[in-house]
């Protein structure tokens, strides 16, 4: 990725646009933060690296009405193109500046990789992450540091852009292999997966960050997880209410989640919550042949039917 | 088109009564260019004294066959005899659907039957597998004198559920099989009674009856000379036609041939060649050959299934 | 709150084996209860009585009963209450009949079972809130869909009960089947006599107003408003213009064309009028046999027609009609005798359908009532007629009675020994099913009086012999097979849905069973009436019926037609779906899956785009509220809190 | 007390008023006996049921959950069902990753008339939950 | 004519053997005779399918078990293919072959002993050799001129070969049959231990 070429590229958009969205460098060496420019000179602020971890796209819906610029990444673009397919925003007031992306970096992990030293700096060489901290410096492969996405990306360059900002790259290990790790915890038996979710879900300390990252979560705060009309759920702490309130998130998102990981990026406690958004659209694959935010002329599979499934048989009873 | 890549079940009596039949397949298959696979070592497939007696041993007798062909690694087998094609397939069909009834006959089996071999008579092989533009392919004579009325009998497509082939009212396969070789075919109404040769030894007196009437219906059609797919209906037909004469006083002397023997004619291949001097009513000049006259190509006739279909 | 709850015992079928007493003690200690008690019919007057006084006495402003099926009293129930100055929607029933004391055999876990059903609806009525219908204005024209004689008796009861009635007919002319019949059973008059009139009438009447060779294409709106698009398909020859003088069809020079009137008994010409009484009495151009359309040129009927009406450019036309009901008396089809491959498929000649036979001894039929074989034109002397031809045979998909088969068979036989007496026929039958009035006799008659054979068996097989069909049946009474060697063999096909059913009930989201006939709100209490309001079914479209039958239906719908139609303004049920606009936002998901398009984008003061129900529209399924992640749209009693106050009732003790 | 402790698991149905609930009335006329552990809610329509109330249920304190509505081509309201088969599919296929046996949730077709096919339903899925045993502890019923 | 007493005649048992043997549920025939009528054996059986069927419905065992027909069936599935119920008829009744076969019911022998020549061949040799065959069937029925007429034409035109054609297999074909014998076995042993204790 290059920075003076996106910057290029979103100073020639500005022109046309109310903003134009991108991410800049944050607080610390490791945390890179949105960046909204209305100005050319904001635009030179913009960076592009595997800081960039920010998923933009979920801003689009909240900007109805405006047009605007966003940078996004193969990731990314799956969610714009959700967008449209669910009709949350129109086509002609976005303007998308796509950047093929190789991996970004799991802030959790090269904070682990570190054992938590103070991070001076952090640079960036082919798929190679330098850093640098008070007592030493480290080389580490990027695949080693990224979040799990990253590991099986077959989307590295973005399925819809109007403008692309550097070199198409080639999809990483093979699309089957996408699944294996749903595949490889569905080996366990009922008891122990159930055990898992309870201890894993019971971390949950109900802050509804995932839901908030979450930009497919269109409801807000309207969020039946805390509305009294409907009242699905108590406020009570209680293993049960989380585990509801995990399946609710999962279920709003069937055949709607594009796997962009900002669930689990925005979680404090470290949940691995795509997991069961991940299962479900294993599901959909299947039974559907839909992958979501693939097609903007597709409609997701929860909204259509066939009055012939071609793949969902009667149950039998045993 | 269907993959040809099948293996070929001759069955018990293609090597005693059938021979013939079995001789001219073989030429047919040569003169189309589709390699004979014969699984080694096969044994009887039980035909019908298996299952009469019990449907599981008639089950295991089939499904040993199967096995070999599932060792040969290919889609389906083919088999010329209705009545193997028959036990062989409703082998498979019963096991497909019961899986208790596939646990005991594996029970019964030193290599257990899977499931996956695809079923089929010869017939409906060459019909569906090979194709009557194919099969017109090889013609070089022609039998200007032979009006064939082709016997289908009763269980090459029948039932339906388990044959799944042609329709079972009203056959059409083998009358467009000779069609396309050119040698003119009747219809009559009796392509598939029963002409009785399942009792054809203990039960003489019913075999009389029901083999009358075939052959009359043929006859009266304007038939010289009956069509057939099983040597125990050629066997029947032909061998006791005397017999018939004699129990119900009739003078019939009509020619009864494989279909495959037909279609060995046209491709040039000699009567001796295809076994036609095995039959007991001689069929004099109607195996005479002559050139071929060109002739405006009928439109083969349409199944029920497939005029369903259209419609 | 103050919850009222009352446990009946039906008399011994729920006391039988519930405790009821205990139940209702149990009731009791539920939070909220107020009231409980058991009572031996709460459906009875005293038994309604009875909770108008406690409504009363103890101030209760919620009811529960537990006693039968809701599908069975709910709305006796919502009634009294209502008497006693509640809401009827603050009312609740626990179903402890059939789902409870008819099914299950220990009276313990039966009476726990009611009490759990109590406890669920106690929950669900403490969440129930006020409902109020809404009324709108009804247009009163009514569309009739089918021309035949349902279709014509219920369009002119409507009109003389004086409506405005639109009348869609597929084919050229009204008249139906029964149009083509010869003789009508049991009485042997003259079909087309009696019909002829009432077609005479549709076509004078002032407030009907018929589209024949024209279909539904499209069907919007809601009871009491529909918009209806009406397809007037090319007929090619401009009937505002054409007299029906028939002089084109005489000098015609296509002979070949298929005659659909009579079944393909004989052709026709390709510019033709159906028969001499059809209404309305004008020509018709089939393309398909035209030479000016299959060869380009040819014009004879252009030039010969005294009125100049023919256009060989004419295109289907749609016009768009607006009514407030609909009556469809779309009729039937009869089985492709194709599928019976054992009785020749239609392959041989001289077996013919009982309708072509109809046609054969129609004195105005091809023939001019001379029956005679297809195959050599020469007289049948042997005439075999097999019943249940497909019918009641579920291996060709009609597992049912095709109705009336029985006796226009026992009818043919009779009539053809009139026009031949010398003639013999045989009937194959399984059953005579005669329960009609007077039927019975009739087919007696044909036996004792025209000595017609009856053959207690199914025929198996039927192929040529010479010139002879041989019929080979059962005698299933002798305990044999029979064979008879027919010169004519009658076949009675089923009857089947007609042509396109299905794609219809699409268009008028009304339902059809397996076999593609419409489907009545109720088997016995709701015969005419859909699931769809404003929609209403007559004739053969519901199932096989014969002449009376169908009439009796036609009227019966136009009764329902009628009685809806005079009021002026319709209330709606208020059990549909509601927007909480605060809490939408605006993915319109629910649009998407809405069935019936009853949810549209409404922009509030603001920008805020939110979710609008069609009260009027919205058939109440709560699709939309599965759909909403928000909970923003309820279906309103129904709604989310309703059902989880019952899931978390029966879960969460 | 939901069950008699002992005897039955908990189970709920969710039923079409027209369709299954209408069958499930037919089986109760036609006195086709069954087991009694199915407690039922009526909703309108299958496509009413939201598939977060069957995991409520079973979250919550059900063993079993049963979803009945009409046959494909029979909704009532046309497309209610078709919408219900995609929704409970995915659940079905979801709640065993949960950790929940899948067969603890069954959906199937039953139409008004099929009161017989509805007492097979009942009978069969019971047996079935039964098979599984329990998803939640039973606490000692206070008697 | 028999007059039939259905209160005591009537066996369940057997209506519900024939009914798990074969797969088919005979209450689904309502008689209307197709399979009669379209039987090519009708004039031979001593009771057309239909009242066999009708028989079953009935529970009338030893007259089914007995009877002739059921022997006379050549499994030409006409009946099948025809039925309006979809009750498969052919199956039916080689169900009832194979019932009244392991309870020693032979009503027409020299069908029976032709099956058994036949199987005792395919053992033997693990395919059929019809000279055999026909040998062993004419031995045990002593018909032993029984198609003496065909005979010349036969062997003149070398339809029949004079040696059984053995297969490798023969043990393996064995082994089948001595599997099914054991396993036959083994359940007449239960059903009787069962009977002793019911």
């Amino acid at each position: 990725m290059n920075a003076q070429e996106l910057r290029k590229a979103a100073k020639e958009v500005l022109p046309s646009v109310d903003v134009v969205i991108g991410q800049r460098a944050g607080f610390d060496p490791l945390h890179a933060e949105p960046c909204f420019a209305t100005k050319p000179e904001d635009v030179d602020d913009f960076i592009a690296s595997p800081l960039c971890v920010h998923n933009l796209a979920s801003y689009l819906p909240s900007l109805k009405g405006k047009k605007v610029a966003v940078v996004v990444k193969g990731c990314d673009s799956r969610t714009v193109v959700q967008f449209l397919e669910e009709g949350l925003i129109k086509r002609e007031n976005v303007t998308v500046i796509g950047v093929p992306c190789s991996g970004i970096i799991s802030v959790k992990k090269v904070l682990e990789r570190v054992s938590h030293e103070p991070i001076q700096s952090i640079s960036f060489d082919n798929e190679t992450v330098t850093v640098k901290t008070n007592k030493r410096e480290e080389k580490i492969p990027l695949l080693e540091v990224a979040p799990g996405k990253c590991t099986t990306c077959q989307y590295p360059n973005p399925l819809i852009f109007d403008v692309l900002v550097g070199q198409k790259l080639e999809p990483r290990g093979s699309a089957e292999a996408v699944y294996d790790d749903i595949r490889e915890f569905e080996t366990k038996s009922l008891e122990e997966r159930k055990e898992y979710w309870e201890k894993t879900l019971g971390r949950c300390i109900r802050c509804y960050a995932c839901r908030n990252a979450c930009p497919l979560c269109v409801c807000q705060e309207s969020c039946i997880a805390e509305t009294r009309d409907p009242h699905w759920m108590s406020q009570k702490d209680d293993p049960k209410e989380k585990m509801t309130f995990h399946m609710i998130h999962a279920i709003h998102l069937a055949g709607r989640c594009t796997e962009c990981g900002e669930c689990e990026r925005v979680c404090p406690m470290d949940i691995p919550l795509g997991q069961l958004k991940k299962k479900i659209n294993m599901g959909m694959k299947e039974l559907y042949d839909y992958v979501p935010g693939i097609n903007p002329e597709e409609k997701p599979p929860m909204y259509v039917f066939k009055v012939e499934e071609d793949k969902i048989e009667e149950h039998e009873l045993s | 088109m269907a993959d040809k890549d099948y293996a070929y079940y001759p069955g018990c009596s293609l090597e005693g009564t059938g021979s013939a039949y079995d001789a001219s397949i073989r030429l047919v298959m040569q003169a189309l260019g589709v390699e004979v696979k014969e699984p080694h070592d096969w044994s009887c497939c039980g035909s019908t004294p298996a299952h009469a007696v019990d449907h599981l041993l008639a089950g295991a007798l089939a499904a040993r066959n199967l096995v070999l062909v599932q060792k040969m690694g290919l889609k389906g087998v083919s088999a010329p005899c209705p009545s193997c094609f028959s036990a062989l397939k409703t082998a498979h069909y019963r096991m497909a659907k019961s899986k208790a009834f596939k646990d005991e006959v594996n029970e019964l089996l030193d290599v257990p039957y899977e499931g996956t071999v695809d079923v089929r008579s010869t017939l409906q092989f060459i019909y569906e597998n090979i194709g009557v533009e194919e099969v017109a392919r090889p013609v070089k004579l022609a039998l200007p004198n032979m009006k064939v009325a082709p016997y289908y009998g009763c269980i090459l497509n029948r039932p339906p559920e388990i044959a799944q082939f042609d329709d079972p009212e009203n056959p059409v396969s083998m009358d467009n099989l000779i069609s396309a070789v050119g040698v003119e075919v009747v219809d009559y109404a009796f392509k598939m009674e029963c002409c009785g040769a399942a009792f054809g030894v203990p039960r003489k007196d019913m075999v009389n009856k029901l083999t009358h009437k075939v052959l009359s219906m043929a006859i009266e059609a304007g038939a010289n000379c009956i069509a057939v797919a099983c040597p125990l209906c050629q066997q029947n037909l032909d061998l006791r036609q005397a017999q018939v004469n004699a129990a119900m006083g009739s003078s019939f002397n009509i020619p009864v041939l494989y279909f495959s023997q037909i279609m060995g004619l046209t491709y040039g291949f000699t009567p001796k060649e295809l076994g036609i001097d095995k039959g007991v009513v001689d069929p004099g000049n109607l195996i005479e050959t002559g050139p071929i006259v060109p002739k405006e190509v009928e439109k083969p006739k349409k199944t029920k299934a497939a005029a369903k279909e259209a419609s | 709150m103050k919850v009222g709850v009352f446990i009946c015992h039906c008399g011994n079928n729920i006391a039988g084996t519930v405790d009821v007493a205990r139940v209702a003690e149990e009731t009791r200690k539920i939070p909220g209860v107020a009231y409980a008690i058991n009572y031996m019919y709460t459906c009875s007057e005293p038994g309604q009585d009875q909770i108008k006084d406690a409504i009363k006495k103890y101030d209760l402003d919620r009811i529960v009963v537990a006693a039968c099926s809701p599908r069975m009293h709910e709305l006796t129930f919502r009634r009294t209450v209502e008497k006693a100055g509640l809401n009827r929607y603050y009312f609740e029933m626990a179903n402890i009949r059939e789902h409870c004391s008819w099914i299950g055999e220990d009276r313990e876990l039966n009476t726990n079972k009611a009490m759990e059903a109590v406890r669920a609806a106690v929950a669900k009525v403490m969440q129930d809130k006020p409902l109020y219908s809404s009324s709108f204005a009804v247009n009163k024209r009514v569309l009739v869909i089918g021309g035949g004689v349902a279709g014509m008796q219920a369009a002119l009861d409507c009109a003389d009960g004086g409506h405005e009635v639109v009348l869609v007919e597929k084919s050229p002319s009204v008249g139906g089947m029964m149009a083509r019949l010869d003789k009508t059973f049991p009485t042997i008059d003259c079909s087309i006599c009696i019909l002829g009139p009432k077609m005479v009438d549709v076509a004078q009447h002032d407030l009907i107003k018929l589209y024949a060779y024209s279909e539904v294409e499209e069907v919007k709106g809601y009871v009491g408003n529909y918009q209806i698009k009406i397809r007037k398909k090319a007929t090619y020859v401009d009937w505002t213009k054409c007299t029906g003088c028939g002089e084109c069809m005489e000098k015609c020079p296509s002979k070949d064309a298929y005659d659909s009137f009579n079944f393909g008994v004989a052709p026709t010409k390709a510019i033709n009028i159906p028969f001499p009484q059809a209404i309305p009495k004008k020509a018709k151009i089939d393309p398909t046999y035209c030479r000016q359309f299959t060869k380009g040129k040819c014009g004879v009927c252009a030039k010969i027609c005294p009125t100049k009406a023919i256009n060989y450019e004419m295109e289907d036309e749609i016009v768009t009609e607006e009514v407030g009901a609909i009556v469809v008396a779309s009729g039937y089809g009869l089985l492709d005798i194709e599928k019976m491959g054992e009785y020749g498929g239609g392959r041989y000649p001289d077996v013919i359908t009982a309708i072509q036979y109809e046609r054969l001894l129609n004195a105005s039929g091809p023939t001019s009532g001379h029956i005679v074989r297809p195959s050599d034109h020469e007289e049948p002397k042997t005439v075999v007629f097999v019943s249940c031809c497909g019918s009641r045979d579920k291996s060709i998909g009609v597992p049912y009675c095709s109705n009336f088969c029985c006796m226009y068979i026992a009818k043919q036989a009779i009539l053809t020994k009139d026009h031949m007496p010398d003639s013999q026929s045989y009937v194959f039958y399984m059953d005579i099913r005669s329960p009609g009035k007077g039927y019975d006799e009739f087919t007696r008659r044909a036996q004792e009086e025209y000595g017609t054979k009856y053959i207690r068996g199914r025929v198996s097989r039927i192929f040529p012999k010479g010139k002879k069909m041989v019929v080979r049946g059962a005698d299933t009474l002798l305990g044999t097979t029979v064979e008879i060697e027919a010169d004519l063999v009658v076949l009675a096909n089923a009857v089947t849905a007609a042509p396109g059913a299905p794609q219809l009930a699409e268009k008028l989201h009304i339902s059809y069973d397996t076999n593609a006939f419409y489907v009545e709100s109720h088997p016995k209490l709701r015969p005419v009436e859909t699931n769809t309001s404003g929609v209403f079914l007559a004739g053969c479209a519901q199932g096989p019926k014969d002449i009376p039958a169908s009439v009796g239906q036609g009227s019966a719908a136009a009764a329902k037609v009628l009685s809806m139609l005079s009021k002026d303004f319709l209330e709606n049920d208020p059990a549909i779906a509601q927007v909480n606009q605060n809490a939408c936002v605006g993915c319109l998901k629910c649009v998407k899956t809405c069935p019936f398009q009853a949810i549209v984008e409404e922009e509030l003061r603001g920008g805020k785009v939110v979710a609008k129900v069609i009260q009027t529209v919205c058939a109440g399924c709560g699709v939309c509220t599965s759909t909403c992640p928000c909970g923003a749209i309820q279906l309103q009693h129904f709604t989310d809190n309703q059902l989880l106050a019952e899931v978390n009732a029966l879960c969460l003790s | 007390m939901p069950e008699l402790a002992g005897k039955e698991l908990r189970i709920v149905g969710f039923l079409c008023n027209w369709c299954s609930y209408g069958g499930a009335d037919t089986a109760g006329v036609g006195r086709f006996k069954q087991p009694t552990d199915l407690r039922i809610i009526r909703v309108p329509c299958s496509g009413r049921i939201d598939p977060l109330f069957v995991v409520k249920a079973l979250i919550n304190g059900a063993d079993g959950v049963l979803v009945s509505g009409c046959h494909p081509r029979d909704c009532h309201y046309s497309d209610g069902n078709y919408y219900a088969r995609r929704r409970l599919e995915m659940l079905k296929q979801f709640l065993p990753f949960m950790g929940i046996d899948g067969k603890r949730f069954h959906y199937t077709w039953v139409s008004a008339s099929e009161g017989q096919r509805w007492q097979k339903v009942v009978t069969d899925f019971t047996r079935q939950v039964h098979g599984i045993g329990p998803l939640h502890e039973k606490k000692e019923a206070a008697k | 004519m028999r007059v039939i007493n259905l209160s005591t005649t009537s066996d369940a048992s057997f209506i519900e053997q024939v009914k798990k043997e074969s797969g088919q549920d005979p209450a689904e025939c309502y008689q209307c005779g197709n399979c009669t009528a379209g039987c090519p054996y009708t004039e031979f059986f001593d009771y057309p399918v239909s009242m066999i069927m009708r028989l079953i419905q009935a529970g009338q065992k030893d007259t089914v078990l007995n009877s002739k027909a059921i022997w006379l069936c050549a499994t030409c599935e006409t009946c099948t293919t025809r039925c309006p119920c979809e009750v498969d008829v052919a199956h039916v009744m080689d169900t009832l072959r194979n019932i009244a076969y392991r309870e020693g019911r032979y009503t027409e022998k020299d069908i029976k002993t032709f099956y058994e020549a036949f199987l005792t061949s395919l053992k033997n040799n693990g395919r059929i050799y019809e000279l055999g065959i026909l040998m062993g069937y004419k031995a045990k029925t002593l018909h032993l001129l029984a198609d003496a007429d065909l005979g010349p034409n036969v062997l003149v035109k070398r339809l029949i070969h004079f040696q059984p054609n053995k297969i490798e297999g023969r043990d393996e074909v064995q082994r089948i049959f001595k599997r099914f014998a054991e396993k036959r076995d083994n359940e007449k042993r239960d059903n009787q231990k069962r009977d002793h204790h019911g």
